[in-house]
């Protein structure tokens, strides 16, 4: 099935100082795919994804989005600094109603949407807590639920599991899962475990270091839903082991 | 050369302090005199009052004898200026077009005095004799610099003022005289009368712990009212040098009536008396008090 | 439990470490004390002007309304003023010269300017008061908003914050800042307003009673009116530390 | 490039418009001309002063050198003490009675009392430019040091750092809103050095040079020195703007 | 063999408002081992390196020290936060040398120490950059740096690898056990995942959700130097089974 791209990224330059990170770079990201992004340390991910956003100017090229301009586009985001991210004069709960704000939805709605989000997440912290008051995992937490709340036209996940713990991370996997194959909103996450950035994608966008250039951009062609019998998959573990080589081969040069 | 500290202000009243400076009266008095520019009087006060000047070039009666009344012979006059109507200093004056005459004529019109109570109880005065009741006009008070400013600017239609603010208005054509000598008439009944304002002032350190070189500032003082007098074109040099006054008005500025101690005939003193007599009845001075012993003797 | 009393009052510490340095300095005879009387006699003349005969209560009450409606019309045009000049660095430098210009000239020598536009009444004492103390609340609001975080605006953005709202961020993000502003916004204005009542003739006010008193030589009572300036000034930087305190429960977290 | 070259001229966009509405405000004569002369006779009248017959070179000179001088002796003073004031809120309290008193009292109200302890010389001037100045700068820096995020002095504090160096991170931690103080500061000696010179007598400066203007009713030349109080104070603002920004890279960030 | 307990808690309890997250803890931290803690996001794990730290103040009980007063002590810390602790006014490289500031290091043997460290870890960053000129992960290892540069009494890592990619995970674990097995300084670490927390531990720490208690604080008796071959190792199995039975349970509870 060929699907039109949603983001289409051409020649995109971004240099910080001396340093180039992006060079005449291109990317087309497919509408409604779960692209993970897998590599190094300071290649760019973080970059890319907030120039796709507009959070930050490109020095050359230019980002399409398929028959839209940016400002059409509601866009979810989970920062890598996501402590940094929410609104500190906000009890969590308000921070995660915040973008249904700006979507004309009564405050009797917003309250029994965030009400919905929290029991299916299973979430066991005290809400009305200050951002500040909260532990780091508990912050990531909020800040996912932050994102997930609206039905964003793109979904950007930077690292979003890192400070979750082990069951919470598992069940966060699985409702991203469910949640994309609900709503098939094109996705797009940073991680650096590779079981999870395999487990979660469509297609995996393996970047070498900066400048970044795409090395490879192979599809994963495991059937959804996925759960734990999916990590003994063959075809999961090709590509596992083929992400793995081209990445150690990259980080290594 | 004895050191001697004098404080000074920028008006025309401390013109001896200038001459004596300008003409080396101090120097052959065998004084050495360190100048202090103070423009606000009750700084002056505060400083001699706390021994950080010996001397003020001028101080106002008011003040002086405020002090007095609660330190007494804390301020010790070494001269007298009088004001009237021939010496003019405060005086009523209005804008050419606002149709003012005489004091009667500011019925319903908005007045600017130099601002304190003693201003303000003297405008009041004179408007009252002059038959108008409160309610008649509004009087502001306001710094006198500002006078002009405001007859200027149409914002007020006459002014209770003060030299050399008066004179400035005149030359410029922005007000006209109305009245003269206020104090004078309103306190002693003439406005010919010789109204003591203020004058030159030592310390009580000063005097009684340096007499001599007090007693030799004070000659020296004198010296000059008398080149004032004797001389007027030089008296009006040093006024021109140390105040700010504008070279084509220099010649015009009226300049008070300054007198020596000596000279001062028992109806000054009780002028004089009766001035500060006044000024406890507005309540500028605490209490009442005699002026005498606070005119210095050496 | 009393420990925390008693903590509350440690303000007085300060109160009785000038009251004791003001007794020492009139004791030692480093001032004369009828220049600068001692504490005990400024106190009768206060109680007297405020509780007495006086008319000193009169005059603070007048200070103090004229002063309050000159802070909140100063508040009421720089907080906004402040965001919006801060939030564009670029906007911001073309107007500096003019703000710094007004901050940086002496009030007494601006008072013929408003006297010239607004006439010598309470008004214009108000307005002078205003104009002082917006410069000073622009100038901090919009240095707080420039050296604010930008991460949370972005975050708004990203979510399809309008820019109202995004407005709204950007000042509670410099909220401690903006608090900064508006004391020395309020200290200034009470400073102006006196001043004004001193020079620019005045039939009410504190400035008028230092003025008046100090032509009096009544030295208990004038220094009796400046201490209440002093304590005037105080109450109301304390009333924006409260309110501080209790709205911006983040600064620092 | 060329348009980077531009965008330092920005601040003149301000500059320029200042000018326009005076030069409107004379030609619409909404106030007589005489009272507030066109921008182009103050500036003649400028010129006159400084390359001319004037002495208001001279005088300039006079107020630049001693208003530098109170700015530098309440630096010295200010930073310190408001960094160890802010390092512990209780000792801030303790004193903040005093530091809001002299804020809010009227410098014309307090400059009798520095004449009673530091005489009439010029020197006084000075200390009363830098005690109003000490006074804005120890509040600013002190509240910056409050408001300042903790994480930092306690990472350096479990490091081993000794409390000077503790210290130090506090201060850098609240050096945008040092610099801020020090900007109010500056301001202020410098308003306070312009009305000394015009209140408590002086021999030369630029507050001489206004009271005297005025007494002479030279408006052109009085406005003049007022506008070059007021460049000075952009220029001050402007150095201390530069130092932070070469300083302080990393505000904001 | 029995070692003397390093760290000492006896009768901990710590409140955040109306949350007890410690109730009378109690735990003994034997000296020069390798001590990885698991529990749930929120459970107290954070809070508790900080209470030993002595960064946060205790509401009762004692933590004691070996022979040693908490000023003795030199920390060698990772926070959680590590954005939030690094130094944004020095270099990369400064930031890691800063604790040898205070070892009577000189400036040569500092650079020395810092080259020698960056080798060892084989760092591909430009360590001129300030801290927010990197991305997370960098900043991340800087603050890894900066930690064990100093020989500490104590190390505590909390979540010290969470931003680091794939193959630097991989390398620091090791780099870790090596710095571990050649100063034999007692370590704790805080991790999610359960592979790494098995891996580099002697014991693990086993907290339910708060209020925390010692669940389990099993021994790894598996030989060092681990390998990937450990993985495979039943010990390392069996034990990694049983952390994760326990956790599963606590945390469901
Ligand atoms: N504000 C900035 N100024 C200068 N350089 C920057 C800035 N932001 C990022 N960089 C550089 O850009 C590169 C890419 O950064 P980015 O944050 O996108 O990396 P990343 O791929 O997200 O890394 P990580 O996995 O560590 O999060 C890094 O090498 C970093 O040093
Ligand atoms: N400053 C604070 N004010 C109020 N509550 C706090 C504060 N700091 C922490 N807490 C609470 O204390 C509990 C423990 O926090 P802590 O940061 O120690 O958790 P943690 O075990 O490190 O969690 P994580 O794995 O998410 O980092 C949390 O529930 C949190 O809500
Ligand atoms: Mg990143
Ligand atoms: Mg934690």
């Amino acid at each position: 099935m060929y699907r039109r791209p949603h983001v289409t990224v051409r020649g995109l330059t971004k240099r910080f100082g001396e340093r180039t990170i992006y060079d005449n770079f291109n990317l087309d990201l497919p509408r409604g795919e779960f692209i993970s992004i897998f590599g190094p340390n300071g290649c760019g991910k973080s970059t890319l994804m907030n120039l796709i956003a507009g959070l930050i100017p490109v020095d050359s090229g230019q980002i399409l989005f398929d028959g839209q301009t940016i400002d059409e586009i509601s866009f979810g985001y989970v920062f890598q600094n996501y402590r940094d991210a929410l609104f500190p004069w906000m009890s969590a709960w308000d921070n995660i109603a915040y973008p249904l704000r700006f979507q004309k939805v009564s405050k009797k709605e917003r309250d029994a949407r965030v009400e919905e989000l929290v029991c299916k997440f299973d979430v066991r912290i005290n809400l009305k807590d200050y951002p500040y008051q909260m532990s780091g995992g508990q912050q990531q937490l909020v800040s996912i639920m932050r994102a997930l709340i609206v039905k964003p036209e793109i979904l950007f996940l930077d690292e979003p599991f890192s400070a979750l713990d082990y069951e919470m991370t598992l069940s966060m996997r699985d409702q991203m899962q469910k949640v994309f194959m609900e709503t098939g909103t094109t996705t797009l996450i940073v991680s650096h475990d590779l079981d999870e950035a395999v487990y979660l994608a469509d297609r995996v966008l393996l970047l070498s270091r900066a400048p970044a250039t795409v090395v490879d951009f192979p599809k994963v062609e495991v059937q959804r839903p996925r759960d734990a019998m999916t990590l003994a998959d063959p075809e999961f573990n090709r590509i596992k082991g083929h992400c793995l080589d081209i990445f150690q081969r990259e980080v290594r040069k | 050369a004895d050191k001697v500290v004098v404080g000074y202000s920028v008006g025309a009243t401390a013109l001896p302090y200038y001459v004596g400076v300008e003409q080396g009266i101090f120097e052959k008095h065998d004084l050495e005199i360190e100048g202090v520019k103070i423009v606000v009087n009750s700084n002056l006060q505060s400083a001699l009052i706390a021994n950080q000047i010996d001397a003020a070039a001028v101080m106002l009666a008011v003040e002086g004898m405020a002090a007095n009344v609660i330190k007494p012979g804390s301020v010790n006059y070494i001269s007298l200026n009088a004001q009237s109507s021939d010496y003019r200093m405060e005086q009523f004056v209005a804008r050419p077009d606002a149709g003012v005459k005489e004091l009667a004529d500011f019925k319903g019109k908005k007045l600017v005095t130099s601002p304190g109570i003693g201003n303000m109880s003297v405008a009041v005065a004179a408007l009252t004799a002059a038959g108008l009741n409160e309610g008649d006009y509004t009087l502001d008070q306001l710094d006198t610099a500002q006078h002009i400013n405001v007859l200027t600017s149409g914002q007020h239609d006459g002014a209770f003022t003060l030299e050399p603010a008066a004179t400035l208005m005149m030359h410029n054509g922005v007000a006209g005289l109305i009245k003269a000598g206020v104090v004078a008439e309103v306190v002693l009944g003439d406005p010919k009368a010789d109204a003591y304002m203020a004058g030159g002032a030592i310390s009580q350190a000063f005097l009684t712990e340096r007499p001599d070189v007090a007693k030799r500032y004070k000659e020296a003082f004198d010296e000059a009212i008398d080149t004032i007098h004797a001389h007027p074109e030089l008296a009006r040099e040093a006024l021109a040098k140390y105040t700010p006054t504008p070279p084509e008005i220099v010649n015009e500025v009226p300049l008070v009536k300054f007198t020596k101690l000596s000279d001062l005939t028992d109806v000054d003193i009780e002028s004089f008396q009766k001035y500060i007599d006044f000024a406890v009845s507005i309540g500028t001075v605490a209490e009442p008090i005699d002026v005498k012993p606070f005119l210095a003797k050496f | 439990m009393k420990l925390k009393k008693l903590q509350k009052l440690r303000p007085l510490i300060g109160v009785f470490g000038l009251l004791a340095i003001w007794q020492l300095v009139v004791m030692g005879e480093i001032v004369d004390p009828v220049l600068l009387p001692p504490p005990g006699k400024t106190f009768v003349a206060a109680w007297d002007g405020l509780f007495g005969s006086g008319k000193l209560a009169f005059d603070f009450g007048k200070t103090v309304e004229r002063s309050l409606m000159g802070i909140a019309l100063a508040a009421a045009i720089g907080i906004p003023v402040g965001v919006v000049l801060g939030a564009s660095e670029k906007v911001y430098r073309s107007v500096e010269f003019v703000i710094d210009f007004f901050r940086s000239t002496p009030a007494s020598a601006v008072f013929p300017l408003f006297l010239l536009f607004f006439g010598v009444g309470d008004q214009t004492k108000i307005y002078i008061a205003a104009f002082g103390a917006s410069l000073a609340i622009i100038f901090n609001t919009a240095y707080g908003v420039m050296n604010a975080r930008k991460t949370r605006v972005l975050a708004a953005r990203v979510m399809g914050a309008p820019a109202w709202q995004r407005m709204l961020v950007v000042l509670l993000e410099s909220m401690p800042q903006t608090f900064i502003g508006l004391r020395t916004g309020a200290t200034l204005a009470l400073v102006l307003m006196i001043t004004a009542e001193m020079l620019l003739g005045s039939v009410d006010g504190l400035g008028l009673r230092v003025f008046e008193e100090q032509q009096l030589f009544n030295m208990p009572a004038m220094y009796a009116a400046i201490l209440l300036a002093g304590v005037l000034g105080y109450a109301i930087n304390l009333s924006f530390f409260l309110l501080e305190r209790t709205f911006v429960h983040w600064a620092g977290r």
